[in-house]
């Protein structure tokens, strides 16, 4: 789960990072109000959960709260690839001499966590690393040891930070891991960490993701989520346990297991079709986690055709088959539906769906073809 | 005959009352699996699956009554991380953990310390392991397999279902089918599993199942290459998913270019492995 | 640094584990009030930092607020071993079921912290481990993976525990193991924490050892030393970074190094003499500490020599004969003194010695021999 | 010749500008110790001592640049188990800590992580290693000691220094002394010294210091029993010292009956090491 920045910021602030005074709003009035307050010269950025919101004009500077007022009239109306602007931070201005980088984030090849940090930050950071990795220092962190200072230390000195910010940027060092851990975050960053002209260290923007898994164990965080710059889609197949990703083609997929999911996309694509979304009901689904599951894909517009690959191991043919007449009865459905189901009650499952009007696969790749050809059938010649 | 686990495997089930756990283990006790015991804490003392199966408060009691040497656990994900460091606390060779939701710092924090105690994990969020006709251990379908001389290694659940599928009905047979887990953070590795397999003699040729994401599959291929003999077969899921939701700048630094299911391919075939367009054409390679 | 009975139990509870109702009080009015807020019945614990306050009379039942007014007086005027009570703990009276045993400590042998439980709480604990000591049980605590729960359940199970405080005995646990690392405890006790026959577990009685070495970052844990306490030569000891430990013999000791100062003791004793403390000045003691530590000897009235025992390491041997003759000067002392220099500046001290009127020795045994004879010639034939 | 430093050490001072760091650093070069470099953060550049030694940053960045192989700490309590780490992570073979008053639960980490990263530790809280002639390591006064083959373990300070100098005054000569420290929780233990001194050709004799408290000398006992050919002599200090301040019950329990002076003579006696009745016994009983 994303955090937007002035969420990811004030998280840092708890852990003893130093931000800009700042404010969020929704409406202009209330920017003018909370500029007034920091003195007129405002930065009002927009609170969306992509990247490139600098570039799109999401981000911009306030010479005075009517300036600031007018700028976020506009910035509140935008949409930013595609995210409607509902909220911007309005944080005063700071005059900046340097901008670094500083983040921390899961290595999964070395399996523990990694505090990451560049003389070279701004939104260029990922353009440095490919253009000039020695600029980017990396400091692996013992998953039973936990950061310690002389790691920061040598980060500092690994970057060619001025000395007189070493203790500063240690100490922001240990409250950004701190963060990360607390809140079971698989990414922490600050970019830009800016040091301001009068000689300050200050996390200028804020960017957090928690993991889903553990967010049993932050109630305080899972409330921040924003469901307004969710999918309604994915909303709802986030609400019974779904794993959805909305996609371009117009095959709607059901299938149960991540892997066999990706590889039936990938064999609907071998065979001319293009899949409509990626859809995993998981192990064990009941019927009602299927019927939910199928409803979202015949709600999807876009959808041509719909292919259930389903082999069943825990989860049960049965209860697949019973799902699927629950939504077609609801949705009261025309599409063609092409069905293959093998493993745990495979027979009781066929029974089931022989009553309804669909096609039968034995085999995935048969499965695919049928349903590309279906498309290519229904598309205007 | 056999990796990681055979006749000999005395299985203890961690979570074995609770609804999953107690199905799966009349599903490996039909299919000969020698479950010697149970865990749940606060059910010691009593009987499971009509008397066949003893149930323990701790592992380490299990462990001292039962000598039970490998372990599968269906402990709900905010227990997975205790249950794992219990049966390795209490000495269990092998860990094999059934439970997909497991925090990933969890997992850095037990993967590190089940490194230091010796202890084998496989998984977490895998189907775990089967080596038909001897032993199962985990949730893959015993009857979709037959005995032979081919080793299977996955990341993926459902996926590995679909090749020993395709496989039994090819004529062709397993000597064990090891899944892997698909978590970012977990035990055995794909490398770990090709150096059983080059080892075993019962083995004869390897099939890999890959997906998106990670390195696994690179270090594999390195070891492919550098040290196996054996021949390999692969298939790698999800060359048509689109580019994962990115984790900000640090993970697309820690990334870096890694991960694509082109890349995986490539360094594979590189390595002289034959990968097939989709599941089911992996009997044909095999041959 | 010990914490009391009613300190211990405070952070305990910060730590969510359960302890009764009750608050210390300094007067006896303030017990009866105390008393009749928390129902009438209740216990009155003197707080002393010593052990054996129940079999002493420190710990006593009262039925009433009169009655406990009645106990806290009595109480409040008494000595435990040497110490006076100032303080009494006034805690509701429970209905004790069973008393079982929880403590945690550094397991120096095995260089981790060790959890240790029994099913025999109570005053006679170390009764039971020397006795029947399988009644005692341990859990080793990985130093980097730290207290797990599974653990807990293992102690549980071990001594018996009905399942149905499992749960309970658990978050205990937990609590226990987190105060010990919070606090930088050498020790966290709870003895007897025991079960009510309401069926609830609690901690009756609480006890804390804090590591000295650790104090500087708990100041809060640092401010609840009681003065009080303290032997005044300890403290006097304690507030110039001292090792000072009064015994009963009459030669004072003043060395540096504590296995010196051990051996120095060792030496005296076995030429017949009698060490009247412990007291080493550390690596490098200036002048002013040498001042110090001389001057808390000559206030002991029971010295009849004093011996000093210098190896010159770190330690300056002239910073040492400066800091010796300005106690001397400041006390005017006319107690015969041995000493004996060795190591760096040995020369230039006891050139600034010579000047003074005291025995020099060549070695330690002569240093003894001569300290103990000097006591004996000074004794009433 | 020695054990664990010799003339090849390539010393690392960490907390070099410090007033107790200075004055040693001048000391052991004065010794002939290859004081190589020294570390303060932020007087990286630096250099000290006339230009002798330069001053780092860090140990990372020291180590890269003279290819310092022992570390010796005179860091300030608060910041010696960070500095421990540091000089462990930066691949210091040998860390010698002087830095005295650390808390134990740091102790207890900092431990348990250079186990696992291999890293030899001697101290905290102790005078640190001569080898006469060859090397000092620490703050044991040069001069009262020549070159010999007697072996010195000990876990005190200024003792260690009584005993070297009656050694030397009765014209015996040392190999190694290695002051192990007195910490609850510390590095190099007994064992490990006589081990060391054991396979040592270059020693003859060893010399065991100790004092109540712990168990260490109990397990050097056992080792001695079992494993030692060279003949040991030992002094325990503390026989008079009172029964110390106890820590609770779970002290009482953990710590047992062990720890008094007089049990600590029992074994090692049976164990055949020759107890000196105060330390200017000792030259008396190595002859």
């Amino acid at each position: 789960m994303k955090l937007h920045e002035y969420q990811s910021k004030q998280i840092f602030a708890q852990h003893g990072i130093p931000i800009p005074h700042g404010r969020v709003a929704a409406i202009a009035d209330e920017v003018r109000a909370i500029a007034e307050e920091l003195g007129g010269k405002v930065v009002v950025k927009s609170q969306v959960l992509v990247g490139g919101r600098g570039k799109a004009g999401g981000i911009r500077l306030a010479k005075t709260p009517e300036d600031a007022a007018g700028l976020a009239a506009k910035i509140l109306g935008m949409e930013i690839k595609g995210l409607p602007v509902r909220k911007v931070l309005v944080d005063e201005a700071v005059n900046i001499a340097t901008e670094i980088y500083l983040g921390i984030t899961n290595d999964r090849t070395s399996r523990c966590p990694v505090m990451i940090a560049s003389s070279e930050g701004g939104v260029d950071i990922e353009e440095v690393a490919r253009t000039d990795p020695k600029k980017i220092v990396r400091k692996r962190i013992d998953a039973l040891l936990g950061w310690r200072d002389y790691q920061g230390r040598d980060l500092a000195s690994a970057i060619e930070l001025p000395r007189e910010h070493w203790r500063s940027f240690m100490s922001i060092a240990r409250g950004l891991y701190e963060t990360y851990i607390e809140c079971d975050a698989t990414l922490a960053e600050i970019n830009p960490l800016v040091i301001t002209k009068e000689g300050h260290l200050l996390a200028l923007d804020g960017k957090m993701v928690i993991d889903d898994n553990a967010l049993y164990r932050h109630p305080e965080i899972a409330e921040m989520r924003d469901i307004d710059e969710e999918e309604p889609e994915e909303r709802q197949a986030r609400k019974f346990g779904l794993s959805y990703v909305k996609l371009d083609g117009d095959i709607g997929c059901l299938v149960n297991g991540a892997g066999l999911a990706m590889a039936t996309m990938d064999v609907i694509k071998l065979h001319g079709g293009e899949p409509a979304n990626f859809l995993d009901i998981g192990g064990g689904a009941s019927a009602e986690k299927v019927r939910e599951a199928l409803s979202i894909i015949l709600l999807d517009s876009n959808v041509k055709v719909v292919l259930i690959n389903i082999f069943g191991g825990i989860t049960r043919c049965d209860e697949v088959a019973r799902g699927i007449l629950e939504a077609l009865k609801k949705h009261k459905a025309k599409l063609p539906i092409v069905v293959r189901l093998v493993g745990t009650n495979d027979e009781e499952g066929r029974k089931l769906l022989a009553k309804a009007d669909m096609m039968t696969a034995k085999s995935l790749a048969e499965a695919a073809q049928m349903a590309a050809e279906l498309v290519k059938e229904k598309a205007p010649a | 005959m056999s990796i990681l686990i055979d006749e000999n495997t005395q299985l203890l089930v961690q979570g074995i009352t609770g609804r999953e756990g107690l199905f799966h283990t009349s599903q490996m006790l039909a299919y000969g699996t020698r479950v010697v015991a149970g865990v749940t804490p606060g059910k010691g003392g009593e009987w499971v699956l009509d008397g066949k199966v003893p149930v323990f408060d701790t592992v380490q009691i299990a462990v001292e009554a039962t000598g039970a040497n490998c372990s599968v656990s269906f402990v709900p994900a905010r227990f997975a991380a205790d249950a794992m460091l219990e049966a390795s606390a209490a000495s269990v060779e092998l860990i094999v953990c059934i439970t997909e939701g497991i925090p990933v710092q969890d997992m850095m924090r037990v993967r590190r310390a089940l490194d230091l105690q010796g202890t084998r994990l496989v998984g977490p969020n895998c189907p775990g392991l089967l080596s038909p006709g001897a032993s199962k251990v985990g949730i893959i379908p015993g009857h979709i397999a037959k005995r032979g001389k081919i080793g299977i290694v996955s990341r993926s659940g459902t996926l590995t279902y679909e090749v020993l599928y395709s496989l039994t009905a090819s004529g062709m047979g397993t000597s064990t089918c090891v899944g892997i887990g698909g978590d970012p953070v977990n035990g055995t590795s794909f490398v770990d599993v090709l150096s059983m397999f080059e080892e075993d003699p019962h083995t004869d040729k390897v099939v890999l199942i890959g997906e998106i994401g990670g390195t696994d599959e690179e270090k594999a291929a390195a070891f492919i290459s550098d040290q196996m003999t054996k021949p390999v077969v692969g298939f790698i899921a999800g060359r048509t998913a689109p580019p994962g939701k990115r984790m900000g700048h640090a993970g697309a630094i820690v990334e870096g270019g890694t991960g694509l299911a082109s890349e995986k391919i490539r360094v594979l075939q590189s390595a002289g492995v034959r990968i097939a367009d989709h599941p089911e054409q992996i009997p044909e390679l095999l041959q």
